[in-house]
């Protein structure tokens, strides 16, 4: 028989006031398993855990029961403590009889009937409970790293800096991301690409730094320190051994087709780099485009153009993975209210960036994309999408406050005699040297503020015809604009959904990746060995993305600062006796840590992968899976102890 | 008067967390209820629910993590499963369905968590006892 | 295939040429119109409040009297009613007590109605289900270099839970007249109120919205303007009038229903209108462009 | 500008009533004003659409029953569809004036317009009218 403690925690008057601790003290002793009862004042006081151990010892107990506050506040610490007299941490359970019995009722016969069926269940349970031992794993200190804009730059330098190989996946034929595609970056007007370009050459060439460009991740299997993933390389139709980017082939190319960097407001070949500073400095063929006039082959002097070449699979073991997968602007073919795409003098945030651009489509000359006119009169909207639950976006996308009266400001050093307006609902300039520089933005360069959200606006004569209002003057406003620039919401890249299916980690109801605690775990997510960084958890500007990305990474470095890993043992094994093989339990798992072995005609578990949800043994027909310290025999206990 | 008897099966991450902010709340709630935390909804097989009924319970109620938020991923989409076929099932066996009652309640749902509480305490005390041979 | 229709007042009286250009289009395409039985005025407007239920019984056993004419289809002409329909039939749809409390009000004999059972649908609506190309296969008169404006106004497209197409960007008329080769002007008004029941005490405010709505209209080479509601229809045509005593530039622009242009094209009797119900002629426009 | 705001009001405006008639939550709006960027009678009005509503949500019903703003309102519904908090402001203005209308002061007078406009003017016309503006 398991010689059973309880100790009740009088916690103050927060349960004593509501259960009567002495009556409850001799209802418990007759409990069967149970040896030993005994109440204090604040048992997760130094003393109180002290009192514990040295019964412990005294009378010689196998388990204990601490009737006390939630377990999410002190499990941790009770168990801690019980280990200092040899004690197996797992014979610690926590009885509830706080925020579940004495806060939510008055009457102090009730609450303590009800904190009896409390302990006593919980009683059932430790009779069975066993001793577990952490698992331990083996640590693969390697990482990979998706998404080469500045979040995946800087997780993936900082990581390889520690020491650790780093390899580096993006999507696209050169990192940068969309911070390469920016003008001036606020509130300092560094030019992006000057601050930019060294770091993409930095992560080019550190020799902890794997670069895998124009590839995806498409399979991800293992798990924390043990991941195994597939990497698809696109074809690029270019031998990059041989090519040495000196860009004679992307001259001599006779098809022109809109940039995808430029955001369509420039030309790029069929053979192209996205744009001059690419890393690498390599060229790949956009096969829609290609005529296959051969002209590019004659042309290379390498002799590094192969049209046979076809998409690859590589395979890589990592023990972390970082998530930087960025964003993309939401379209305005959603905003009917605003033209819906169709006007070509409506722009999106981005496109603004290139037109200012010096090394864009006009040189850094802003001119409206219709004609080709230097616009007079530039209307910006904010929260164009964004702050709008009921048709569009509901979050803030956090960075358009502060590129809108960048974009407003540096318009203005390019146009002086032009006119800049933007409508604002509120301006959010929460950040270093931010609102100092909104500030500067109305004094100084005079940008006409209206408080107001554009109604709609519509073409006529040339013009684009702004319907707002400014709330301040209570008066409607129309701007017959040259140029409207909006400010649409921050998204999560389009296929979102499959990376979040991929990697098995959750996103919220706007796409975003799921941390593991808003406030106390930001840069982690639910399943551990994979870390966030960037707008894909969230909009966010350069500086917190960087920070975010330097956390990413220093909990990459931790993880890898040990070569074994511990792991919960409360998992879910198999009866190799019961189990018949059927693999029911195998579809249920959510992650894939059940494998049916057909040979022996049983199912094998693989512990490390098992987050002990339980699931499989619910579903198990024969009782062979059971979870451990949750058997069906334990939960029913439980079940018949509350029912007296 | 009589007080019905109801077990309830918590999920770690959400109901049971409720259940907490319930109480730090001081959101006050009908006894009947006594919770057992798991993991995850998913673990609760019928058959504990069964135990619960044949051992005297008049209603059972299983708290589990609102769609698209599992902890788990998937497992309160099993627990939807498994309760929809058991409902069905002991209406076969004479209990009524409504004793049996699956909710999604999040960690932040307090004073939700108190209003199911009480409405389904109701719920079955309007139901009356439940009568049921216990099994040898 | 038969379809319960619902007229309305306004159909019966000075939207004749509606009713009767409207309804002689469903034969072309083996549609026939069965008038409801003892039909009543829909209210015109939607009552905007939740609390007094008595607005909500016109519609109601207008909609009653559909369900038990056996046709789960409703067809309106007028956007008045057809918004008034739509949104009492959403009100209760949903809503468990609020249909009981209507129920007391009906006689006895009235069915149960959930709100659910019969579906109210426009001729537009209807007309795009039968399709462009259906519809342009039975083009008699081609209708060459016309240029018309579409004009929706509010009751077919908001709010948006009974829209009949997109609230900023409707594509009903387009879809039906640039199917058969005519040229569809762009202006920016298409979607924006004439100023509805206020021309009964507020008649500066219907001025300034027709001449807003028609001066675009015209500056963007419209021959004329085609519409599907009696009230946008008085409210930009009887208007025009005075306009053109207000200011000598104000220039008019004919406005028809869409369905009296639908049916000349497709060859229908133009004796059935009724021209003298139009302020501003728009015959002579028609007859240029071979319509007449 | 000498009309100093008294919140006061606030606790004297039924509130409760108030969103009975409407069924709207007027707390739900942020302010932003495109309701009254976009609504095409803004001109003849003297409130501004989104003032209705930030004087109702201080309490003003006072100050709100006095402007021709909720009489002009047309309920074209362009304001709901593009409010972005999805307030139904045209059900705000319909109980403005129910909340006048009920205690009997009809708005307009049919006896009071013109024989010859009314035989003219469409029966949606008439009847709308008189629905939005008297009990």
């Amino acid at each position: 028989m398991k010689r059973i403690g309880v100790f009740i925690c009088h916690c103050g008057i927060n349960i004593a006031g509501t259960v009567d601790i002495e009556k409850l003290t001799s209802q418990i002793k007759e409990y069967p398993n149970v040896v030993h009862v005994e109440n204090y004042k604040y048992m997760c006081s130094s003393p109180g855990q002290q009192l514990i151990n040295q019964q412990i010892m005294d009378k010689n107990l196998d388990a204990v029961v601490v009737a006390a506050c939630s377990p999410s506040l002190h499990e941790n610490t009770f168990r801690t403590s019980v280990q200092r007299v040899e004690m197996n941490p797992y014979n610690c359970e926590i009885a509830n009889i706080r925020e579940q019995c004495s806060w939510v009722h008055d009457d102090k016969q009730i609450a303590t009937d009800k904190a009896a069926k409390i302990i006593k269940s919980m009683v059932e349970k430790t009779v069975l409970d066993e001793p577990l031992m952490p698992i331990t794993v083996p640590v693969n200190r390697k990482a990979l790293v998706i998404g080469g804009g500045v979040a995946g730059m800087q997780a993936a330098l900082n990581i390889a800096n520690n020491g650790y190989e780093v390899i580096l996946v993006e999507r696209e034929s050169s990192i940068g991301g969309h911070m390469a595609m920016l003008s001036e970056t606020f509130p300092t007007l560094d030019c992006s690409q000057c601050i930019l370009t060294p770091k993409m050459v930095e992560v080019d060439q550190h020799p902890n730094i794997t670069l895998i460009t124009y590839s995806e991740v498409v399979e991800v299997s293992g798990f924390v320190g043990n991941f195994k993933v597939k990497i698809k390389q696109k074809a690029k139709y270019v031998d990059w051994e041989k090519c040495n980017g000196c860009g004679d082939c992307i001259t001599e190319c006779p098809i022109n087709t809109p940039s995808e960097f430029e955001q369509q407001l420039g030309e790029r070949h069929a053979i192209y780099r996205p744009f001059p500073q690419a890393v690498p400095n390599k060229v790949i063929v956009d096969m829609d485009e290609c005529i296959q006039c051969m002209v590019c082959q004659v042309f290379c002097p390498t002799d590094a153009i192969d049209f046979n070449q076809k998409d690859s699979i590589v395979e890589q073991e990592v023990g972390a993975i970082v998530l930087a997968t960025g964003y993309q602007l939401y379209s305005l073919k959603n905003l009917p209210e605003y033209g819906g795409g169709e006007i070509e003098d409506v722009i999106d945030g981005l496109a603004f960036e290139r037109l200012l651009s010096a090394s864009g489509p006009t040189q850094g000359v802003v001119k409206r994309p219709s004609d080709g006119k230097i616009p007079q009169d530039v209307v910006f909207i904010q929260c164009a999408g964004s702050r709008d639950p009921e048709n569009h976006m509901p979050y803030c996308s956090r960075i358009c406050c502060m590129y809108t009266a960048k974009h407003a400001m540096l318009y203005k050093h390019r146009v002086h005699q032009g006119r800049a307006y933007i409508f604002y609902m509120d301006i959010r300039s929460g950040g270093k040297d931010y609102e100092e520089f909104v500030q500067r933005v109305m004094e100084e360069e005079r940008v006409v503020y209206l408080r107001g959200k554009v109604s709609r606006l519509y073409e006529e004569d040339g013009k684009v015809v702004v319907c707002g209002t400014d709330t301040l003057t209570r008066r409607n406003v129309e701007i017959k604009a040259d140029l409207v620039v909006t400010a649409t919401p921050i998204r999560p890249i389009e296929d979102i959904d499959q990376l979040s299916k991929l990697f098995k980690i959750s996103i919220n109801q706007n796409g975003f990746l799921t941390e593991a605690h808003p406030k106390l775990r930001p840069v982690e997510s639910l399943t551990s060995g994979i870390y966030l960084a960037g707008c894909a958890q969230a909009p966010r500007d350069i500086p917190d993305t960087v920070a975010q990305a330097s956390g990413a990474a220093s909990m990459v470095c931790a993880l890898f600062s040990s070569d074994q890993l511990y792991h919960d043992p409360i998992i879910a094994g198999v009866d190799e006796d019961l189990c018949s093989g059927c693999g029911i339990c195998v579809g249920v798992c959510p992650y894939s840590a059940r494998t049916l072995n057909r040979e022996k005609g049983i199912v094998e578990v693989n512990e490390v992968l098992c987050e002990a949800c339980g699931a499989c043994s619910a579903a198990c027909p024969s009782g062979a899976a059971q979870q451990r310290n949750f058997t069906d025999i334990q939960l029913k206990n439980m079940v018949k102890a509350i029912l007296g | 008067m009589y007080e019905p008897k109801i077990v309830a099966f918590f999920c770690k991450w959400c109901t049971s967390a409720g259940a907490d902010l319930a109480g730090t709340s001081r959101l006050k709630y009908p006894p009947n209820v006594v919770g057992i935390r798991v993991m995850c909804s998913s673990r609760i097989d019928p058959e504990h629910i069964m135990a619960a009924f044949r051992n005297g319970a008049d209603g059972v109620f299983i708290g589990g993590c609102h769609p698209g938020d599992c902890h788990y991923q998937t497992g309160n989409y099993q627990t939807l499963k498994r309760i929809t076929l058991l409902k069905q099932m002991i209406e076969d066996l004479g209990i009524n369905p409504q004793r049996l009652r699956l909710e999604w309640i999040s960690a932040a749902e307090g004073q939700r968590f108190s209003e199911i509480i009480k409405e389904f305490t109701q719920q079955v005390k309007n139901l009356g006892q439940l009568k049921s041979e216990p099994l040898q | 295939m038969e379809i319960s229709y619902y007229p309305g007042c306004t159909l019966k009286t000075s939207a004749k040429n509606y009713e009767k250009t409207g309804l002689a289009l469903l034969p072309i395409f083996d549609i026939s119109p069965v008038e409801i039985k003892d039909w009543v005025c829909c209210g015109a407007t939607y009552s905007l409040t939740s609390d007094n239920l008595m607005y909500q019984l016109a519609p109601i056993r207008t909609l009653i009297r559909a369900k038990e004419s056996g046709n789960p289809r409703l067809l309106t002409l007028c956007d008045m009613c057809y918004n008034t329909l739509k949104r009492a039939a959403l009100f209760i749809e949903n809503d468990e007590e609020k249909r009981e409390k209507i129920k007391n009000f009906m006689d006895e004999e009235e069915t149960d109605y959930r709100g659910d059972e019969v579906e109210v649908v426009h001729l537009l609506t209807l007309l795009n289900e039968i399709g462009s190309q259906k519809i342009s296969e039975k083009l008699v008169k081609s209708p060459l270099d016309l240029k018309i404006a579409t004009y929706y106004g509010c009751m077919l497209l908001r709010p948006k839970e009974i829209q009949a197409d997109s609230a900023e960007n409707p594509q009903l008329m387009e879809n039906i007249f640039q199917g058969m080769g005519v040229e569809v002007v762009e202006y920016p008004f298409r979607t924006e109120c004439c100023g509805s029941y206020q021309i009964v005490n507020r008649r500066e405010i219907i001025l300034d919205r027709t001449k807003k709505i028609i001066s675009s209209a015209v500056k963007n080479n419209a021959d004329l303007m085609v519409l599907s509601c009696p009230l946008c229809d008085y409210n930009l045509e009887a208007t025009q009038k005075e306009l053109i005593e207000q200011d000598s530039n104000f220039k008019p622009l004919p406005v028809l229903y869409f369905s009296q242009l639908l049916a000349l094209i497709l060859g229908i009797d133009p004796e059935i209108n009724d021209w003298s119900l139009h302020n501003i002629d728009p015959t002579p426009v028609l007859k240029r462009k071979g319509l007449l | 500008m000498n009309n100093k705001l008294t919140l006061e009001n606030i606790q004297q405006f039924d509130l409760d009533e108030f969103q009975e008639i409407s069924g709207e939550n007027i707390f739900a709006c942020y302010q932003c004003g495109n309701c009254s960027a976009g609504c095409p009678a803004a001109d003849f009005m003297d409130l501004a659409p989104h003032e209705v509503i930030r004087l109702l949500q201080l309490g003003q019903i006072d100050e709100v029953v006095k402007t021709n703003t909720v009489w002009i309102c047309a309920a074209c519904v362009t304001c709901r569809v593009r409010c972005p908090k999805g307030v139904d402001l045209s059900k705000i203005m319909e109980a403005v004036r129910q909340i006048v209308l009920r205690k009997k002061n009809n708005y307009v007078d049919l006896n009071k317009i013109e024989s010859e406009l009314r035989e003219k003017l469409p029966q949606i016309a008439l009847v709308g009218n008189f629905r939005k503006f008297t009990l």
